[in-house]
């Protein structure tokens, strides 16, 4: 049984105790343990299920590389699926349940899976389910997908209790990794005056040095470690952060940074992940290595873990993983773990070292406490269950047989170690195969490249390959030096510290125990864990074809797993190779990608959720609308009233009330969302002629005229009124939305291709706000504002014609009138300023009261436009419409040589007579033709689609005309006036249509021109 | 994420201040223009698998465009410069000769060669 | 006539930083060739500051001059003042090539203030604002979340943000967001 | 070819799984072929496979730089969807659609073909437009889709949330059998039925070079020495401008970065297909558990196989609005592939400028969903100079003003 030992434990507080809950059942533990050591410390080995077996699994790691004991954690709105108990740390109140099984974690009805675990290997659905073919989507799939996935989804309704951000930092140098390499590797670099920044996953500093022994400067490591913390704590230009896991490292230099601010100590305010945007000049990866298990059968039972590990919960947190321990093994470390052990008072059972000539003075010392080891001998399996019961020992260099069997209740495994290479990775870094240590590690030659040109990383110690404690410092100062000197800062000469630890003797790769074992202990061999991934898997793919490393990963599904392949991928590497009789390295390695360790998408999103999720933008007039019941409408990041409902009324009624009300009386429409640019130079005319298709260099002072954009490629892009300013000056409008992107494609123009013309473009939406005052009773209205403030502008036909403009004041109100009309009534476009917009809209409502005055929203201004037939930017194009498609030939000027669009309206398809064009749509019933409906042609095509002539581009209920009206696009519609044609509706109808012309109301223009 | 120095501003501004434009140095074709020459202009996009010129625009900053020189395997950047040029400068150009020889795009190359 | 409004009208929030509205603000987009010496004197008469350098603001009592690109430049001064500064300006220039427009009504105006107002301001714009890299006197435009906006640090050491009126609202809420009083980062203060 | 089925692994499994045979043939490359296809990702095997199926052509090598189905093929959202607006596209994802349907019975490979039902979310009302014009289109052109309610969308997608701040959702377009596939699965699949057609694969080959005679293709030069044919095909997405340069000709075409993601597995909650394209981002769940995430591809030209992280924040905010539950998951894994995007965003499946040598490129987004359709007219064009179904995607259309833009109905196609 594990339990919590008497002494040791250097990361726990005894006397801080803290309650928590394990599938219900309530337990100790100290403050300072994981939430692994906490379970431990209880006697819960077992914590997990497989994925696809449901083999009871138990804990095989202490840290972020764990693939089983992964938990659900938290309740109601902080639940969370798949958290490592490794990497929780304990906290009173906590809450957590074992994933992947049911009814229970002892019994599971699914773990029949393991009893068919023959049949059900590598790849084995590509295979099956295949006939007949309805089954597999009514009943195979149903099936597989149902025993999907590893913990419980959160609740569908579900809204994150908790909060995210982000955080800008730059530094010179970014040191990924508080162990002893990265902090002696921040000393050197921060030395030079470079700005130094330290990121380390856990919240406590120094790795597992203190784990691991020896001295450091003659000191312990723990000591040690306290005093360059100190040291670097005073410097100001260090900067330490802990539970901070450098996550990814990004082209140029960006490194993510994955603070996890309040995991132990949830709700206690403020956000609870924050990710750092670090831009780096240097990046040190002191990423430490990670242990490997060994490959024998039965090397998932709970109770099997890594030497290392089981040496962590020994030292770290007091926990003692069982009674009677066999030590496996391939390299001298393990050798650490007996003597831990032995000194905990654990029964070491027996050291199995692959090796024939076995180890050093580590092994020595092992000896020497009497502690029996075995050299030239493997594990041959650890029998199956719950837990570990009985292990076989044999030779390594055999089949399997003459085995021996020892009673033990836990096996330490140590297959070697491989340097975390990920972040070196990420970006591109390469790697080189280390034969004698039998691992990747990065090449240094062949770093990632950052903008320069340059390599932007530097590995350093176990993550470069330095596994001994000497040799780490030194590699850590002398790549703290580097990184310094690649940021710009001359290196200053920093002693590395000296380490002194035992000599280690040779490890020996050891890919499979024994080494040939047979297929029935292959089969029962586990290389991925928590995906059941199996020697026999690796092998069978590559018998099968599946060659490359990526198929293999892909096939059997080794390394995709959580812990995506920390553990798992060089045991399998490794078997693939031997499976097609080559080297390691030939095979390669899969892409290592970001990030790191499973981040939460909160932290990824920040602050963007609920009322920041996105800007809104708003007009002077927005919180009137909002009180006033506008039904809103996103338009680009603005929100546009799409109506203004009363209450009890819906969105129809509302907008047939303010269509009426706007004929026959007075509506008013906040238009501040229209972009308005100043263009003005000496050039401003020459350079309109070439962004509008009409002739703007032409329009006189004080008048206005409507104009074309197209885009180079020929199609309209956007529309709106031009205002002559004065001599060089000119105001265009444009569409809502467009502001931006019309503002920006004249300065591409200028910037870029015109750069000798004089002219300047200036954006000055935003400064007002525009009111459509329209209506047989605009005029009114407006001379009732001007009476009340004893005077202003004349507003009368002759002084301001039908589309001129004038500057004046309005009721009070510096204000510029425009006479322009989307409607075909009278109106006046006001703009004002925007911080009187609000007090402006107030008075025209006063005034406007006797007048019957009403706001109107967006669909109101659609249909006013669609019952004279103008066309609407977003209706009637929609990126592929050309203006002769719209009849808006007279828009575009033949006097000009050039303008945007007129080169590409003369290639063939745009000059072809087939084109669809646009007319009136009327029902043959006044119906409501269906929005997107398509005219029914003759026959079908040659792809079998039935042929089309047509298609509806606005269509709406006209208040006034008391029917249906509609505009579309017809294949030579202009010339089939008074046809009848069909738009076949998704609801079954077929609706009837008339050509019409597309002018319904008002044709002559008279309600315009008063 | 790139960091790409903006020419007028002199700042190192990540992609998230800036706005990918496409092909530098486009020469524009229009009315005379026949039909192939329009065509290259509007969509015959240089696509190399190395030295690579492309316009940007400051668009969260000052709001200029101005012209990269990039390189799109490794993404390492030679330099930047304005957008008023008909053809990369000869500073450029040597950088981009001194890291990668016999290179070419378009009517350009390395000059040396 | 009516008193005009902002658009967060008068907002305040105090947690690790203050994030208030700063209230109306004169302001003049003027673009022009920088280096003329008939627009350096229209600035100087327009805001008593003279022509700032490169991503620079520059301060008299009266009003300041911030270099928002190398043809353009932000002036700031009395709200009251905007539109008569404006055409004063226009006139002043009037042989030059050079466009002005008063924008005083088309921003936000803020100061984030207080010891968090760095920290509060680096959650979300990717500029660097540690004290060696943004000091008083440095102007920048660059992005905030998701929307553009400019800004400088007094020589109090608060700063002070323009953006697009329209975004106000949303700006005082991403402010006040990022200066959540158990957010501090502890890297620019303490 | 051994045929795969339940008895045979329960015949392999009392031997151990020792009797497998290979799934494809790794040969050397023969002197000449018929029609080499340069490029084993699921279009360059696809269109290899009905060569063989549908015209008799056996002589064929499908020649790979690296390894097979390990561009795009292997790295996408697996998204399988025709509810396309222009009748050009809806008629060649509608074939690849239908012919996903039988794939698994065709090639006696499990491509687990999953027609879950696709989603397209309505967010404001120019969507509601887009979609109500496609679901018309689409119900002349054959396809099967439907305009739908918001109940009725949080019906099929209980994880949404309705009713967010910002976009509300407003309705949405609901193809019932559009769906997913195990994209590796494609590519193996067709691998292995090439390869039990006598067709030769040859991977970690790579093309160095085109040799043209009297403007035909006559032969190229590969890093496995030179071979000749009588036909060639370029099936190489976004390395497509720089083998179209070897045989002397250019494309209309730019690479870039597309990214995704995946979360952790989590027990089954959300059956089909979400696609938000107001937002930038779509949503499935794989039948491993993982949220299978994508979103918008990045501007600037690229093949790094790496994309920049802010559209990877972009689409988890979008997701995390939409369905909130996702703000507790993690992501597991990023990526990013080289898609190929021609100046309308759509495929060019076309004859080119040099005689017997034909382009199948600038998939861009939407390449898996399409694999077989492409395959079956690229096949169609190869072997009898004409095909329907490829008519309208020349490249000739950028010359003529004749797009095929889809980007008309929704702001991105995926």
């Amino acid at each position: 049984m594990s339990t919590r030992l008497a002494k040791q434990g250097r990361l726990i507080d005894r006397s801080k105790q803290i309650d928590f809950t394990f599938n219900g059942k309530r337990m100790q533990g100290y403050a300072g343990d994981s939430l692994a050591s906490a379970l431990l410390a209880n006697d819960q080995m077992m914590m997990g299920r497989s994925f696809k077996y449901h083999r009871p699994r138990g804990v095989v790691a202490s840290g972020s590389e764990e693939p089983n004991a992964l938990m659900q954690l938290g309740k109601g709105d902080r639940y969370e699926p798949n958290q490592r108990a490794t990497t929780t740390e304990l906290f009173s109140g906590l809450t957590a349940a074992s994933q992947n099984h049911w009814p229970s974690l002892e019994f599971d009805v699914l773990s029949i899976n393991n009893k068919l675990s023959r049949f059900l290997t590598a790849g084995f659905y590509y295979k099956m389910f295949i006939h007949p073919r309805p089954l597999w989507k009514h009943v195979y799939e149903p099936i597989i997908r149902k025993s999907a996935g590893l913990g419980e989804a959160p609740d569908k309704e579900l809204k994150d209790a908790d909060s995210y951000e982000h955080f800008y930092f730059f530094a010179d140098v970014v040191v990924v990794g508080g162990g002893v390499a990265g902090l002696q590797a921040a000393k050197a670099a921060a030395a030079s005056g470079a700005k130094v920044l330290v990121m380390e996953q856990n919240s406590h500093w120094g790795g597992r040095a203190p784990v691991d022994g020896g001295t450091i400067d003659g000191d312990t490591p723990d000591a040690w470690i306290e005093k360059i913390l100190q040291e670097l704590r005073g410097m100001a230009n260090v900067t330490l952060r802990d539970r901070c896991m450098g996550s990814g490292v990004y082209d140029h230099g960006y490194v993510l940074g994955y603070e996890r601010l309040t995991d132990h100590a949830p709700g206690q305010g403020g956000p609870r992940h924050r990710l750092w945007r670090v831009r780096a000049s240097q990046i040190i990866t002191a990423t430490g290595a990670i242990e490997r298990p060994l490959s024998f059968a039965g090397n998932d039972v709970p109770g099997v873990m890594l030497a290392a590990s089981m040496r962590d919960y020994v030292v770290n947190w007091g926990v003692n993983p069982g009674q009677k321990v066999v030590v496996a093994t391939n390299n001298d470390d393990a050798y650490r773990t007996a003597l831990t052990l032995h000194e905990a008072g654990v029964e070491v059972v027996r050291v199995v070292d692959a090796r024939d000539t076995g180890g050093g003075e580590l092994m020595e010392a092992v000896r020497e406490k009497g502690i029996r080891v075995e050299l030239g001998r493997a594990i041959a399996r650890v029998k199956d269950g719950p837990r570990v019961t009985k292990v076989a020992i044999c030779a390594q260099n055999g089949e399997g047989g003459a085995q021996e069997e020892v009673e033990a209740d836990a096996v330490a495994m140590s297959g070697g170690w491989s340097p975390v290479v990920h972040l070196w990775s990420h970006c591109g870094g390469k790697l080189t195969w280390d034969k004698e240590q039998a691992f990747f590690r990065p090449d240094p030659n062949r770093p990632p490249l950052g903008d320069n040109g340059a390599g932007f990383v530097v590995a350093a110690g176990s993550a470069n390959g330095n596994l001994g404690l000497g040799a780490v410092l030194e590699d850590a100062a002398a790549a703290g030096s580097q990184a310094a000197e690649a940021a710009g800062f001359p290196a200053k000469s920093v002693a590395a510290s000296k380490g002194v630890a035992e000599d280690e003797a040779l490890m020996q790769p050891v890919w499979l125990m024994p080494a040939k074992a047979d297929i029935k202990l292959r089969m029962k061999t586990w290389l991925d864990y928590q995906n059941d991934v199996k020697v026999s898997d690796v092998q069978l793919a590559a018998r099968e074809g599946y060659e490359s490393v990526e198929h293999t990963k892909r096939y059997t599904t080794l390394g995709m797993a959580t812990d995506q392949g920390k553990l798992s991928n060089i045991n399998g590497l490794a078997i693939l190779a031997d499976s097609l009789g080559a080297e390691i390295p030939q095979v390669g390695t899969t892409t290592f990608r970001p990030p790191y360790h499973p981040i939460s998408m909160g932290a990824i999103g920040g602050e963007a959720r609920g009322e920041i999720f996105q800007p809104v933008r708003k007009t002077p007039i927005y919180d009137w609308n909002d009180a006033n019941g506008a039904d809103w409408e996103p338009v680009g990041q603005w929100r546009r009233p799409f109506a203004y409902c009363r209450s009890g009324e819906s969105r129809h009624d509302a907008v047939n009330r303010e269509v009426k009300n706007t004929r026959e009386n007075l509506g008013l429409l906040d238009a501040s969302t229209l972009g308005k640019l100043i263009v003005k130079g000496p050039d401003a005319g020459k350079f309109l002629d070439m962004m509008y298709t009409n002739m703007m260099s032409t329009l006189k002072i004080g008048k206005c005229r409507y104009g074309l954009m197209c885009s180079e490629n020929g199609f309209l892009s956007d529309d709106g009124v031009v205002a002559r300013i004065d001599e060089d000056t000119w105001l265009c409008h444009t569409t809502t939305g467009g502001a931006e992107s019309i503002h920006g494609h004249m300065e591409e123009w200028l910037q870029t291709e015109w750069w000798d013309w004089k002219v300047y473009v200036a954006n000055v939406t935003e400064q007002y706000a525009q009111v459509a005052v329209v209506g047989p009773k605009a005029r009114k209205v407006l001379e009732k504002l001007n009476n009340q403030a004893g005077g202003g502008m004349d507003l009368s036909k002759e002084a301001l014609p039908f589309m001129e403009w004038r500057d004046g004041q309005i009721g009070g109100f510096n204000a510029r009138a425009y006479r322009i009309s989307f409607s075909g009534e009278l109106s006046y476009e006001i703009a004002v300023a925007a911080s009187e917009g609000q007090a402006f809209w107030d008075a025209l409502m006063e005034a406007g009261k006797e007048f019957n005055v009403m706001p109107y929203g967006t669909e109101t201004l659609h249909i006013l436009r669609a019952e004279k037939g103008f066309i609407m930017i977003g209706d009637e194009t929609d990126g592929t419409v050309i203006p002769q498609d719209l009849n808006l030939q007279w828009a575009l000027s033949k006097k000009k040589e050039d303008y945007l669009g007129k080169r590409a309206h003369l290639r063939s398809h745009m000059a072809d007579p087939d084109r669809w064009k646009l007319v009136g749509l009327e029902t043959v019933d006044g119906s409501v033709l269906p929005d997107g409906a398509y005219a029914k042609g003759e026959g079908v095509n040659a792809n079998g689609q039935q042929n089309v002539i047509g298609r509806v581009t606005s269509t709406y209920h006209s208040a006034t005309l008391g029917r249906g009206i509609a505009m579309g696009l017809v294949k030579h519609g202009p010339k089939r006036m008074g046809e009848v044609i069909e738009f076949p509706g998704t609801d079954g109808k077929i609706y009837k249509a008339k050509i019409v012309d597309p002018v319904f109301y008002d044709k002559e223009g008279e309600k315009q021109n008063v | 994420m790139l960091i790409l120095e903006c020419p007028y501003c002199g700042v190192k501004a990540e992609e998230t201040e800036l706005a990918s434009g496409g092909e530098a140095h486009l020469k524009r074709f229009g009315p005379g223009s026949d039909d192939e020459q329009f065509h290259d202009y509007l969509f015959m996009r240089e696509n190399p698998k190395g030295v690579h010129f492309e316009r940007w625009r400051h668009a969260n900053g000052c709001g200029k465009w101005f012209h990269a020189a990039r390189c799109t395997m490794t993404m390492e950047v030679f330099g930047t410069y304005a957008a008023q040029a008909y053809e990369p400068p000869q500073e450029i150009k040597d950088k981009i000769t001194a890291k990668r020889p016999g290179w070419s795009w378009r009517e350009f190359s390395d000059a040396s060669e | 006539m009516s008193n005009p409004v902002t658009a967060t009208n008068g907002a305040q929030f105090a947690g690790m930083a203050t994030v208030a509205d700063a209230g109306l603000q004169g302001m003049i987009t003027l673009r022009g060739d920088l280096s003329s010496k008939v627009l350096a004197a229209a600035v100087k008469a327009a805001t008593g500051a003279k022509v700032p350098a490169q991503r620079k603001i520059e301060t008299s009592e009266s009003g300041a001059a911030a270099w928002m690109s190398p043809d353009e430049l932000l002036l700031l001064v009395p709200y009251e003042a905007a539109v008569a500064t404006t055409a004063e300006l226009a006139e002043a220039l009037k042989g030059e090539h050079a466009l002005t427009a008063n924008v005083s009504d088309a921003r936000s105006f803020f100061t984030i203030s207080g010891e968090g107002a760095r920290e509060t301001l680096a959650k979300i714009s990717p500029v660097d604002l540690s004290p060696e890299a943004f000091a008083p006197g440095d102007f920048r435009r660059s992005r905030t979340a998701q929307v553009a906006a400019a800004f400088w640090l007094e020589a109090d050491g608060s700063l002070r943000l323009v953006c697009f009126r329209s975004v106000g609202a949303y700006m005082f809420n991403l402010l006040s967001n990022a200066a959540h009083p158990q957010s501090a980062v502890g890297v620019y203060q303490g | 070819m051994k045929r795969y089925s339940a008895f045979a692994v329960a015949r392999e499994a009392l031997r151990y799984h020792t009797g497998w045979e290979r799934a494809w043939r790794s040969p050397e490359p023969k002197r000449h072929y018929d029609v080499i296809i340069v490029g084993a990702g699921g279009h360059g095997l696809a269109t290899a496979y009905y060569l063989g199926k549908n015209y008799g052509i056996t002589n064929v090598a499908i020649i790979e730089k690296g390894w097979l189905g390990g561009g795009n093929t292997g790295r996408n959202t697996t998204i399988i969807r025709s509810n396309y607006l222009q009748d050009p596209s809806a008629a060649i994802y509608e074939k690849a659609r239908s012919l996903y349907e039988t794939m698994s019975q065709d090639l006696n490979y499990n491509v687990m073909f999953s027609p879950r039902g696709v989603i397209m979310l309505a967010q404001t009302e120019h969507e509601i437009r887009g979609y109500k014009r496609t679901a018309h289109a689409n119900a002349l052109q054959g396809v099967q889709t439907e305009w739908i309610s918001p109940e009725r969308v949080k019906e099929i997608v209980p994880i949404i949330n309705l009713h967010g701040p910002r976009y509300p959702v407003l309705g949405g377009l609901w193809q019932e059998r559009g769906g997913t596939a195990r994209h590796d699965a494609v590519a193996w699949g067709y691998a292995r039925a090439c390869s039990d057609m006598g067709m030769d694969i040859i991977q970690q080959c790579e093309v160095t070079g085109v040799r043209t005679e009297g403007g035909r293709v006559a032969g190229v030069e590969t890093s496995k020495g030179p071979i000749d044919c009588d036909k060639m095909g370029m099936i190489v997405a976004g390395n497509a401008s720089h083998l179209s340069e070897m045989a002397g000709f250019r494309l209309p075409m730019e690479s870039v970065a597309l990214q995704a993601l995946v979360s952790e597995p989590i027990k089954p909650c959300m059956d089909v297909v979400v696609m938000a394209n107001t937002v930038h981002g779509y949503m499935s769940q794989s039948d491993k558990g993982e949220m299978v995430i994508g979103g918008g591809t990045d501007a600037a030209n690229n093949y790094t196989q790496r994309g920049s992280f802010h559209h990877i924040e972009e689409t988890v905010r979008a997701l995390v609005e939409t369905f909130p539950m996702v703000s507790r998951l993690k992501m597991l894994r990023q990526w990013g592939g080289i898609v190929d995007v021609t100046g309308d965003r759509s495929p060019l499946i076309s004859k080119t400028p040099v005689g017997n040598c034909f382009i199948n490129c600038g998939w861009g987004t939407g390449g898996f969903k399409s694999i077989p359709g492409s395959g079956w007219a690229m096949a169609e064009l190869m072997a009898t100079g004409h095909s329907p179904l490829t008519e309208e995607f020349t490249m000739n259309r950028f010359k003529e003003g004749k797009f095929i833009d889809e980007s008309v109905a929704a702001g991105v196609a995926h």
